[in-house]
């Protein structure tokens, strides 16, 4: 059974309809990739499972129980964790303290506070700063270690190799594979599609709100995965 | 037709409960004159605006009361009221009775033909004060007063009484309005080793004044007096923390005019287990007037009742009192008094008559009624 | 002799007790677009921020055309022709985009709002308010806003994040023709080491607060403190 | 009069929709005119006074109603300003001796200066912290009135025989509600006019702009606190003139004009007709003091119900009442000019017809 | 002397529980609750209705507990509708609660003062230092102390603390890491209102009971709030404290000027460092 499955949705902000029955799924141990240009509707596909974004029409279903009108705290005690775009550090709390928020559904797991600072050591260093105060790059590695905090069941990450520098992508690379090989679902949405296919095994290519194309990462050219995303 | 009487009162806001006690006696006066079948066979109809207790919103809600038709107003409070209003009634065409404003300046500079008070004003509080004080034997006073233009007043002609009497001001102190904590005022009259405190506060200041006095032990070792400090609401609300404190008097239903037995009398059948209070009385005085004068000038016109108030003798629960022409204030007696059991219940008890000759200065010659 | 277009001299930068930019000097002559690459923390941001006057305590001095603007307000600078974006986006929620834009061209007619709102894509949603377009369109009009204008000097702070892959390419193109046709200079910092390598004339790189190596594109991609440092497994 | 349309009258609304708005030029015309008509089609004066009283607090309101929609400040201090416009014409009419036109003119120009001073210090600050500076210095000003008893009246407040020509008009013509209601309205609809042309001029769209993000605008070449103090400036004199006007109908002014409650409910009429629109606060006003005094009639517990209009408006039209207004126009104009959809970059967008 | 100094610490020490529930209220909100002045006053009148029958503790117990009701009703009817929209909006909504509440206030226990003694176990003196003191006043100051000891160690030690700080800066972004942010705001918004309850009992014995009596300290406490830096509790204590002090020494020292210092104070702090306290708020 999927761990995810979005069904003809549509979604909304206020009047305006950006999702156009997106009909999608991710399943438990899966990784999976939405892809598309600017604009088409990724981030709002995420913003419809935590109720920011208004769907309208279709459903939504986790573990097979529908979560269509869920409150997003529910959504993080039920294992869904997420990077957000744009990074979203609260900044009146410390590095430590985001890290320990990310913490708030209380499950357990591998991953706690030294883990995450092992695999940024920078943010044990600058633990006790405000966690706006960072570069824009350790915020992502914030972002991301709060997400991880969690110790989420379905990781979901838009775009979170901005702002990194290269070898901390390969180091993310590097965790996502073995986050998914942990058991972790992952359903990642990310512009740099070396980066993509180093870790996803299915994806989704997404245009004006509608899901064009989808299927396994395996021996799919890049070329044709460019031409997919400059649609 | 009604005769028609506009009362803009703070019916909300700081002096919400002396509105109340306007509306009260109002309220009971007009029902008794329509119970005797009305004044020139006509019914008196009241109309009550909230006045808030600020002076805009008084201007406003007399202007509307007046541009209606209800060109006789009266019921106001707060000093800063009725001056607001006192320069507009000529240009409303209406009649203003003040019957608790106390300024001087309302019958002193700013003096209005269309303008006419029933009760004391500041002034005659402060001669009221000199027989009492020359009778004391404390000689170190305090001064405990509202830092507004009232408490500034009695506070200084306090000051000089207390000084032609060869007695010293030890401490002064003027407490904004609303003031909260008067700890540090009393601690400062303890210092300054007063054995008397002269008390201009009012309503809820006078209430925390005392209670916090009496908490710190101020009240039983020291004499207290005041103006408007022992009404007759401030003593039930204080209940036995006031008993003692001696103060001006304006009105009280101890009196013993046989009009004022009769009023007092009424007044328990109307309003069961009460007796009417200091304002209740004074407001009952100015409808009094009002009554008398439209029987007198046959017409409730603002013109003609001017006119005819105007130097005018009426027949009140004080007894026969005038109109002075000059200033169109009523003459009449102010009170000293001290809190004390009466009837089985703690109230104002006067002590000491002033007669009016005494108790009232001579009009200000600032002040120039138009002919 | 002429001078650099853009020119720092021993700039520093603290936040309370933490030095995150040392002595660093940096020389752009003009017409060059100069890569700024570096790890996370590097102080790439904090080097822009002190050369555009959005820090406050920091020590050295800041040159454009070897006229000292180190006393400049960032408003001033901006006169002088020195323009930036940002890499936390910075533009104006409530108004529409084509609003922003002819503001910030003071209302210029020679400043071709119209062609740089081509130029970004950005011409679709001239009449929407900002706060409703995708983080990636607000890229783009955080990086028009620094455009607008012609600005000869151009601070730019990862201006390709939150693009699709065409898109940076186009914006890499955009560059190296707006350097070529304006002669503006252009500090570029960038995570994307396509855009980077593509269009740099020469590559600075930082590395705690200090310049670790500069040199030309080849030279710093195969600069094993680079690599070690930053390019990791990228390094082609 | 809303909304940062420029010389183009169809204007694109969120929803994507065309609307037409009307300049704002024949607004104000139309506006004047229906103030030089309303005292022959009003009977009695009750109503014209209530008016006058409700344009005037409309002066108050918009002030501080143009601080929130173009610098995004909540003042809740700018009864000072009317309260010293007030004051000032009392005080320089009372023993001045300068001819009434300049008068009226220092009255107005001097709270304006102070405010300009004011603000190039407090407009730094923003949030609650600036409401709460305006709060104190207020409250400062205040307590000087208050205090100021040889002059100013105490708490008795200042009243002034008023001169029987002010400025070559017989003194019964500011004194009179039918013709003074002409004068507020006239003004207020000027000032309105004004504003409307202010915000969509260069500065009104500058300090909007510095409203959204003043870092920006810095980075975009802009100075940025000289603008909004003149805004600042700007709003303390449209305060003052309301004063000055107040203070010729009334012939009084007392130290409670300048209270922070008083500041307190200019505010409360701003939000409540809609800040982020031109003629929000002045309808906010009207309608406030026309509510409160109707409720006043009716019954002595006008406040509880005012608190609970209050709540209903505020939590079920955000926009206040202009946005109501400006709603219900949308809808009217849609229907006659017919639904002109702006096609829109997103084939998304097009598929709405599944969208109702 | 010294008595002065214990007479402004009384008067700081009710300002800070009252205070304190604002900077909560305004932390969690970003809210100026105007109707924080009206919990206050009605908790006031609660304690007093149940203390003529039951005797002050329950007084003090039922206003604490019926002041913490209505702040969770406040919280859910006004405050949770309204949190997308401008916070202004929200100030507007209290300003309107207050009104009511006032009215209420009038319409129930009447347009008459109402003076409360002091319990008489609480009253009498206490010999301190030479100087007698009045012993419930010294109580006013070890409830303050107590108050700022337990909400301090509440928000510190508790995983609420932390809560309470992230969702008052971006209450999404919390939500997203399973913080049920309602109820934290809840929680929140009922103990704000009933430290406000509860002051207003505590002050009862101190001043009348009127229904406009809120209005009358509310402006202390927005100085003591602004001065204390808006979402501190540590800030608003010194504040509290030191406004208590000034309102006394300035009475005793300078008492023409003595009602505009605290503003001349709250400008010249707002002026001096108005990053610390403007923060990202809009209110
Ligand atoms: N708050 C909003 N109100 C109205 N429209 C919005 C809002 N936020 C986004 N949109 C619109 O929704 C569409 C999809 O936005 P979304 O953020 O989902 O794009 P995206 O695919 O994540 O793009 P990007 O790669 O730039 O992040 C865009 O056209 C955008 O203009
Ligand atoms: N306001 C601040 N207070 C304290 N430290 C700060 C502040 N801003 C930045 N820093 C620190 O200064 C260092 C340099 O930051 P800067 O933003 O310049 O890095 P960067 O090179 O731009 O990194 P990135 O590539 O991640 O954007 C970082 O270690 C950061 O944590
Ligand atoms: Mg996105
Ligand atoms: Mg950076």
């Amino acid at each position: 059974m999927s761990l995810l499955s979005m069904r003809d949705v549509d979604a909304y902000y206020g009047r305006a309809q950006i999702l156009d029955r997106v009909t999608m799924h991710v399943d438990r141990g899966d990784c999976v990739a939405v892809l598309g240009r600017n604009g088409v509707g990724k981030t709002t596909l995420i913003n419809s499972l935590l109720g920011i974004a208004t769907v309208r029409a279709g459903s939504v279903e986790m573990d097979g129980k529908p979560c269509l009108k869920i409150r997003n705290f529910d959504a993080a005690h039920r294992g869904i964790s997420i990077v957000p775009q744009g990074r979203r550090i609260i900044g009146a709390l410390t590095v430590q303290e985001n890290l320990v928020l990310g913490a708030a559904s209380r499950r357990k797991g591998p991953w706690t506070l030294s883990a995450v600072y092992d695999l940024f050591p920078v943010l044990r260093e600058r633990a006790d700063t405000s966690g706006t105060a960072l570069s824009g790059g350790q915020q992502q590695m914030l972002a991301i270690g709060r997400a991880l905090m969690a110790n989420p069941e379905l990781l979901i990450l838009d775009e979170p190799s901005e702002g990194l520098a290269p070898v901390i992508v390969d180091q993310l690379i590097d965790m996502l594979n073995a986050l998914a090989k942990s058991g972790t679902s992952i359903l990642l949405v990310e512009q740099n599609i070396a980066f993509v296919r180093d870790v996803v095994k299915r994806y989704y290519v997404l245009s004006k709100g509608r899901v064009i194309e989808e299927g396994p990462m395996d021996g799919v050219p890049i070329e044709k995965l460019r031409q997919h995303i400059a649609v | 037709q009604d005769i028609r009487v506009g009362v803009p009162t703070s019916l909300s806001g700081p002096w919400a409960d002396l509105g109340n006690q306007v509306k009260r006696a109002v309220t009971f006066a007009a029902n008794e004159t329509n119970a005797q079948g009305g004044v020139l066979g006509r019914k008196l109809a009241i109309e009550y605006q909230d006045s808030e207790g600020k002076p805009e919103v008084a201007r406003k809600q007399a202007e509307k009361l007046a541009l209606s038709g209800n060109k006789i107003l009266l019921g106001l409070i707060a000093s800063g009221e009725g001056l607001a209003i006192a320069p507009m009634v000529e240009r409303w065409d209406a009649i203003y009775i003040s019957t608790i404003n106390k300024t001087d300046k309302l019958t002193g500079d700013t003096c209005q033909a269309r303008v006419f008070r029933v009760n004391r004003p500041d002034a005659a509080d402060a001669a009221a004060v000199r027989p009492w004080l020359a009778s004391r034997k404390e000689d170190k006073w305090a001064i405990m007063a509202n830092d507004i233009a009232w408490g500034r007043n009695s506070g200084e002609s306090f000051t000089k009484a207390a000084q032609g009497l060869g007695k010293k001001i030890v401490s002064d102190n003027y407490a904004p309005a609303g003031a909260n904590d008067f700890a540090p005022y009393i601690q400062k009259i303890k210092d300054a080793g007063a054995n008397g405190v002269w008390v201009a506060l009012a309503g809820r200041d006078a209430l925390n004044f005392a209670q916090q006095a009496k908490q710190f032990g101020l009240l039983a070792n020291v004499t207290m007096a005041g103006v408007s400090f022992v009404t007759d609401s401030t003593v039930a609300t204080l209940g036995d923390t006031s008993r003692g404190i001696y103060g001006i008097v304006n009105y009280s239903s101890t009196l013993g005019t046989p009009e004022n037995k009769a009023f007092v009398d009424a007044w328990r059948k109307a309003y069961p287990g009460t007796e009417p209070t200091n304002f209740e009385g004074e407001t009952y005085i100015g409808m009094q007037v009002l009554v008398q004068a439209i029987k007198a000038a046959k017409s409730d016109k603002p013109a003609d009742l001017a006119k005819i108030m105007s130097g005018m003798s009426f027949d009140t629960i004080l007894g026969k009192q005038v109109m002075r022409k000059e200033d169109h204030q009523l003459e009449g007696p102010n009170y000293f008094g001290i809190v004390a059991e009466q009837g089985g219940k703690l109230r104002p008890v006067i002590q000491t008559t002033v007669p009016s000759a005494q108790a009232l200065p001579a009009p200000d010659p600032a002040c120039k009624m138009p002919v | 002799m002429t001078h650099p277009a853009l020119q720092g001299i021993a700039l520093s930068r603290r936040y309370g007790g933490f030095a995150a930019l040392r002595d660093v000097n940096l020389s752009v002559p003009a017409g060059e677009i100069r890569g700024l690459i570096g790890p996370n923390g590097a102080g790439k941001s904090t080097l822009i921020d002190v050369l555009s006057g959005r820090a406050k305590q920091w020590s050295g001095q800041v040159l454009v055309d070897g006229q000292d603007i180190g006393a400049c307000s960032s408003r001033a600078r901006r006169k002088l022709g020195m323009a930036r974006s940002f890499q936390r986006t910075s533009i104006f929620p409530t108004r529409t985009v084509r609003d922003q834009l002819e503001l910030a061209s003071h209302w210029d007619s020679g400043s071709h709002v119209d062609e740089v709102l081509a130029q970004l894509n950005l011409a679709e949603f001239q009449h929407q308010p900002a706060n409703e377009l995708s983080y990636g369109d607000q890229r783009r009009l955080d990086l028009a806003l620094a455009l607008i204008g012609r600005p000869r000097v151009l601070l730019l702070d990862e201006p390709a994040a939150g693009l699709t892959m065409q898109e940076s390419l186009d914006l890499a193109h955009l560059l190296r023709d707006l350097v070529k046709r304006w002669g503006i200079t252009v500090l570029l910092v960038e995570h994307d080491m396509d855009v980077v390598f593509s269009i740099c004339d020469r590559i600075t790189v930082l590395n705690l607060g200090e310049l670790l190596v500069e040199g030309s594109a080849q030279e710093v991609r195969t600069s094993p403190l680079v690599i070690s440092a930053y390019l990791g497994r990228n390094a082609a | 009069m809303s909304g940062p349309a420029t010389h183009s009258q169809r204007e694109v609304t969120t929803s994507g929709h065309a609307r037409f708005v009307p300049p704002a030029w024949v607004l104000a015309l139309l506006s004047i005119g229906f103030g030089l008509t309303l005292p022959h089609l009003v009977k009695g004066p009750t109503t014209m006074t209530l008016l006058t009283q409700g344009t005037l607090n409309a002066l108050l309101a918009t002030s501080v109603g143009v601080l929130i929609r173009q610098c995004g400040l909540v003042s809740f201090g700018h009864a000072t300003f009317f309260g010293l416009g007030a004051y000032l014409t009392g005080l320089l009419l009372k023993s001045s001796g300068l001819p009434t036109g300049l008068v009226l003119f220092l009255a107005v120009l001097v709270p304006t200066l102070l405010g300009f001073v004011i603000a190039l210090v407090i407009v730094r600050l923003s949030g609650v912290a600036f409401s709460m500076l305006t709060l104190a210095v207020a409250q400062v000003f205040h307590e000087i009135v208050l205090k100021w008893r040889d002059l100013a009246g105490g708490d008795d407040g200042l009243s002034v025989s008023l001169p029987s020509t002010i400025i070559g008009l017989p003194g019964s013509v500011f004194q009179s509600a039918n013709s003074m209601f002409v004068i507020c309205w006239t003004t207020l609809s000027l000032i309105l006019f004004g504003l409307a042309v202010f915000s969509r001029s260069r500065m009104g769209r500058l300090v909007h702009a510095i409203r959204d993000n003043e870092e920006r605008a810095r980075f975009i070449g802009y100075e940025t606190l000289l603008p909004r103090a003149l805004v600042f400036a700007m709003s303390a004199a449209i305060g003052a003139i309301g004063g000055t006007l107040f203070f010729l109908y009334n012939g009084f002014v007392s130290p409670d004009l300048l209270h922070w409650t008083m500041s307190g409910s200019a505010l409360v009429m701003a939000i409540v007709g809609g800040a982020e629109f031109v003629v929000g606060p002045a309808i906010g006003a009207l309608v406030f003091l026309g509510v409160k005094d109707a409720l006043g009639n009716l019954t002595e517990h006008w406040q509880a119900i005012i608190g609970v209009v209050l709540i209903v408006i505020t939590v079920g039209f955000p926009s206040g009442l202009a946005g109501i207004l400006a709603a219900v126009w949308r809808r009217l104009t849609r229907r006659l000019l017919g639904d002109r959809k702006i096609a829109k970059r997103s084939s998304v967008r097009t598929v709405e017809g599944k969208t109702q | 002397m010294t008595i002065q100094l214990l007479n402004g610490l009384v008067y700081g020490g009710l300002l800070y529980i009252l205070s304190v529930g604002l900077v909560l209220i305004f932390g969690l909100r970003r809210v100026v609750n105007f109707a924080h002045g009206s919990l206050f006053m009605i908790g006031a009148y609660i304690g007093y209705s149940v203390a003529v029958y039951a005797g002050f503790y329950a007084g003090l117990a039922a206003s604490v507990v019926a002041m913490a009701v209505l702040g969770v009703l406040l919280d859910i009817g006004v405050f949770r509708p309204l949190q997308k929209h401008d916070p202004l909006l929200t100030v507007l909504v209290t300003f309107g609660m207050l009104l009511i509440l006032e009215d209420f206030a009038r319409t129930v226990w009447g347009k008459d003062y109402i003076s409360v003694t002091v319990p008489p176990s609480l009253s009498g003196n206490l010999e301190l230092f030479g100087f007698s003191y009045p012993l419930y006043r010294l109580l006013v100051i070890v409830v303050s102390l107590l108050t700022v000891g337990g909400l301090s160690a509440w928000l510190r030690y508790s995983a609420i603390g932390l809560y309470v700080r992230a969702s008052s800066a971006d209450a999404v972004t919390t939500g997203m890491q399973g913080v049920n942010t309602d109820r934290v705001s809840a929680i929140v918004v009922a103990v704000g209102a009933a430290l406000a309850g509860m002051s207003g009992v505590i002050a009862s014995p101190l001043m009348a009971l009127s229904p406009s009596m809120g209005g009358y300290i509310l402006v202390d406490c927005f100085i003591v709030v602004v001065v204390g830096g808006l979402s501190s509790f540590g800030g608003a204590f010194l504040a509290a404290m030191l406004i208590g002090q000034i309102h006394n020494f300035g009475i005793v020292y300078l008492p023409t000027a003595a009602s505009a210092i605290p503003f001349v104070l709250m400008i010249a702090v707002l002026i001096w460092r108005p990053n610390g306290f403007s923060g990202k708020s809009s209110a």
